[in-house]
């Protein structure tokens, strides 16, 4: 019950800031609306008992990205494109992605949903009081069967660190 | 937790509005946003999987995924401004030449 | 949702609302302001304000919130391991643990001694 | 409706204290925090020879009530080109980010609202860093040239110093091995000594950047009243500036609390392992006695001087302080010497003991190190922002890289020789000096190589 709750409450956060993300003409107040979306998607890895998940996309996400985003919204000057026209002429190319999507997942639950025994909607979860403290068991899973990953994770790092200074910093 | 089809339609939905939202906007900042959006369905899919198979990978999926979205970012909101520096603009169908 | 997060989830609505609350309180109880010219214009030290203060801003800002970001992964791909490293130290695991962080911090510290000569760290 | 009112009680049954731990910070901080810049003004004033506020109530201390007052009915000022949505939400995003974190935090083992939470620290510096969003928001939704260059400024600032303090705890964690605030707390007391200790630049580092990170002198570049006219904080007038200020004092009580808990031993006393002079049959030793005599000399302090005052008022105000700090002594020692007198109620009192003890060991040390922030502000003069940029990321960065993987090998080398609590300060604590000479020795490469740069170069206003 109080599960139901919690997860309608976020996920109808999620889905209207979503909404208002991507309607919004002022990208200062799309970068907000964002961050409630992120904050709603955390608050949704809690319900799921992900909690270094959650932190990590607080911390990360919210603390960090979206401090870039802004910046980099107050850097460049929006007032002069908030009276430029903020939709391309694209709305059917949108209706068809998204009926697309629908159709895929749709068809994925539903057929799922004829398999004997087996589907996935009605495969139960692990209770949640055998969960193991989460954090460690993240921790353990990334510096065991996920270390090379993680070792490369800092190369990817590496590249975006100088491929990042190397646009943006002027060529002298 | 609930049955995993209410975490699949969140996702489906939020990718759906970031899909529209990478079709549909010329700020390329939303549009970089809009990605955002994009990722975030995946995660929530991903974690909730985990949550569902009582494994942890996907959990450890979607913390590469983050830091993924946090070089993303950084490389793209730099090629942002250093268009911006020649252009003084930041929508995106402005972005005609392949060299300037 | 853990149950030791439902008193976090309802003291975070408690604390939105306090400042809410009080500034709705504040509005209810100063009197109305009556400012109008000049008065409203943002403050420059008495000069009247030149152009849009949403101006364009040095670069610089953004290449620090760059760095932030990328060490601040870095600094979360930190924390499991912190974590765990007591355990390896006494399984006697310490040196392999120690070394995939050094080989991790190292190719980052690359990145950062290529900044260092860049000048991307020079604020002036 | 019978069911939902049995599943409230329940709830309310159940999480009883961390629910009334909330009202009470809700309710309390505000008076906390305005009487916190009372004593801060006094002590400035004192460090400065002269009295500091004295005219409303004795002492002056009914002035963080006035002062409330005042804000509260203070005429409040949009700018004309202001975005209100924005302006009216980011003081409220800074102080509710301020006040969530102290959800995280634990004066007891029993007083904490998150009781148990997986990820304790983290929770704590997570949510407090996103007050930066109140601060970059308000400098944008002001539309004010001040404002906007404030804000980039702190928010740099403060991201700069986020992942030196990052660093900093992460070397404490390595120490403790875990997230949990009650479980580091608990750490430092199986191992004996304070992991401030241990990390010695783990800790200065954290210090430094904590100072930076709450925007105070010698770092108050953003709100610096003589160039930016306080910044971010510029256009925004009555209470929603004082709705700043909170923050602003609520996140210097929060960086207070982790350094504490992390490094100063959270709620245990000095040398908790250690038993010196102890009584064999109650477990009790002199650093159990030790809060109540402290108690006992500032009251008789607070009374000798008593004569010495010159006015009425004054003197009855030291009598009144003096009264309660020997309160204070006789609460503090009732636990301890209960279990003398009846032992067969030292394991009633015990959690009483725990309670009373670890409030105030906790708070005494949150005390001293806003002082020390107040100490180093009345003294330092204040940084210019490249040099702040400068001490950021050349010298704490890369110094609380390299400590994090000095303390790790001097882990390796303790467990090796199998050198547990003060023992492990032999390796530790070269590791720290090495740490530090490196990074001072790229300070002084890099200084070496670009003399005249610094001498040179007009610093750049405009940034």
């Amino acid at each position: 019950m109080l599960d139901q709750v919690i997860f309608y409450f976020f996920a109808a956060i999620a889905v209207v800031s979503a909404v208002l993300t991507v309607t919004r003409r002022n990208a200062v107040h799309s970068a907000i609306f964002l961050i409630t979306a992120l904050l709603a998607t955390a608050g949704i890895f809690l319900q799921l008992r992900a909690e270094f998940l959650f932190i990590v996309q607080i911390i990360l996400y919210v603390g960090g990205i979206m401090v870039l985003f802004v910046f980099v919204i107050m850097l460049v000057n929006l007032d002069v494109a908030v009276r430029q026209m903020q939709f391309a002429r694209q709305k059917w190319v949108a209706l068809l992605i998204s009926l697309a999507l629908a159709a895929q997942v749709g068809l994925m639950l539903w057929s799922s949903r004829n398999m004997p025994g087996q589907g996935v909607p009605v495969l139960s979860a692990v209770p949640a009081d055998k969960l193991p403290p989460n954090s460690e068991e993240v921790a353990k899973s990334l510096f065991s069967s996920y270390l090379l990953p993680f070792e490369i994770a800092s190369v990817l790092l590496l590249v975006a660190m100088i491929g990042a200074v190397v646009m943006a910093k002027k060529r002298t | 937790m609930l049955p995993i089809g209410h975490y699949l339609f969140l996702g489906l939905a939020l990718f759906i509005i970031g899909a529209i939202g990478v079709v549909t906007r010329r700020n390329v900042i939303v549009i970089l946003m809009s990605i955002e959006l994009i990722l975030n369905a995946v995660n929530i899919n991903l974690v909730a999987f985990s949550r569902l198979y009582g494994d942890v990978a996907g959990q450890v999926f979607a913390l590469f995924i983050i830091a993924d979205a946090a070089a993303e970012a950084a490389v793209g909101l730099g090629i942002i401004i250093a268009f911006f520096r020649n252009r003084e603009t930041v929508l995106e169908d402005e972005m005609d030449l392949l060299k300037w | 949702m853990p149950k030791a997060y439902l008193p976090v989830l309802i003291y975070a609505v408690l604390v939105m609302a306090f400042p809410a609350v009080t500034l709705v309180f504040a509005k209810l109880l100063r009197p109305d302001s009556t400012s109008y010219g000049p008065k409203l214009q943002p403050y420059e030290c008495g000069i009247a304000p030149e152009g849009h203060a949403r101006g364009r801003y040095s670069v610089r800002f953004y290449i620090i919130a760059m760095l932030f970001v990328v060490f601040d992964v870095e600094t979360m791909f930190l924390f499991p391991w912190a974590i765990l490293y007591r355990g390896w130290v006494m399984a006697h695991l310490g040196l392999f643990a120690l070394i995939s962080m050094f080989v991790f911090l190292g190719i980052l510290l690359i990145g950062y001694v290529w900044l260092y000569k860049k000048g991307a760290l020079e604020w002036a | 409706m019978q069911a939902v009112t049995q599943a409230t009680m329940e709830f309310m049954k159940e999480y009883r204290t961390p629910l009334i731990c909330g009202f009470v910070i809700v309710a309390v901080l505000p008076l906390i925090v305005g009487y916190v810049v009372l004593v801060e003004r006094k002590i400035m004033a004192d460090m400065q020879a002269r009295l500091g506020p004295m005219r409303v109530g004795p002492h002056g201390l009914l002035q963080p009530i006035a002062d409330a007052v005042k804000l509260l009915i203070k005429e409040d000022i949009i700018p004309d080109d202001a975005d209100k949505l924005v302006f009216w939400l980011a003081p409220v995003l800074s102080v509710g980010a301020a006040l969530l974190a102290i959800a995280g935090l634990a004066i007891g083992p029993a007083f904490q609202i998150a009781q148990g939470i997986n990820i304790g620290i983290l929770f704590v510096v997570g949510v407090s860093a996103m007050g930066i969003f109140g601060i970059v928001l308000g400098g944008w939704a002001s539309n004010s040239h001040y404002s906007l260059i404030g804000a980039l400024r702190s928010s740099a600032q403060l991201v700069s110093y986020e992942t030196a303090a990052g660093m900093a705890l992460v070397c404490g964690l390595l120490f403790a091995g875990t997230l949990n605030i009650t479980s580091i707390v608990q750490a430092q007391y199986d191992q004996g000594i304070w992991f401030g200790l241990l990390a010695p630049v783990a800790f200065f580092v954290y210090l430094v950047a904590s100072i930076a990170e709450t925007n105070r002198a010698p770092f108050d570049l953003p709100e610096a009243e003589s160039e930016l006219v306080a910044g971010y904080m510029t256009e925004f007038s009555g209470f929603r500036w004082s709705l700043y200020f909170l923050a602003e004092y609520t996140n210097m009580i929060v960086v207070a609390s982790v350094a504490t808990t992390l490094f100063l031993g959270g709620w245990l006393r000095p040398f908790p392992r250690t038993h010196w002079l102890t009584w064999k049959s109650t477990g009790m030793d002199f650093f159990d006695f030790l809060p109540a005599l402290l108690m006992v000399v500032v009251g008789a302090y607070c009374l000798a001087r008593t004569p010495k005052q010159p006015v009425r008022v004054q003197q009855l105000f030291m009598l009144a302080v003096a009264g309660m700090c020997f309160a204070a002594a006789a609460v503090l020692a009732a636990p301890v010497i209960v279990p003398f007198v009846k032992p067969s109620l030292a394991a009633a009192v015990k959690p009483l003991y725990e309670g009373i003890h670890g409030g105030f060991w906790f708070i005494c040390k949150v005390g001293l190190y806003i002082y020390f922030f107040m100490w180093v502000r009345f003294t330092l003069p204040r940084y210019r922002f490249d040099q702040l940029m400068r001490l950021g990321w050349h010298f704490l960065i890369p110094l609380s890289i390299i400590n994090v993987l000095l303390i790790g090998i001097a882990m390796i080398i303790g467990s090796y020789y199998h050198l547990n609590g003060w023992w492990l300060l032999l390796a530790t604590i070269p590791a720290s000096i090495i740490a530090l000479i490196i990074a001072l020795f790229i300070l002084a490469l890099e200084q070496k190589g670009q003399p005249q740069k610094a001498a040179g170069a007009a610093p750049d206003s405009y940034a």
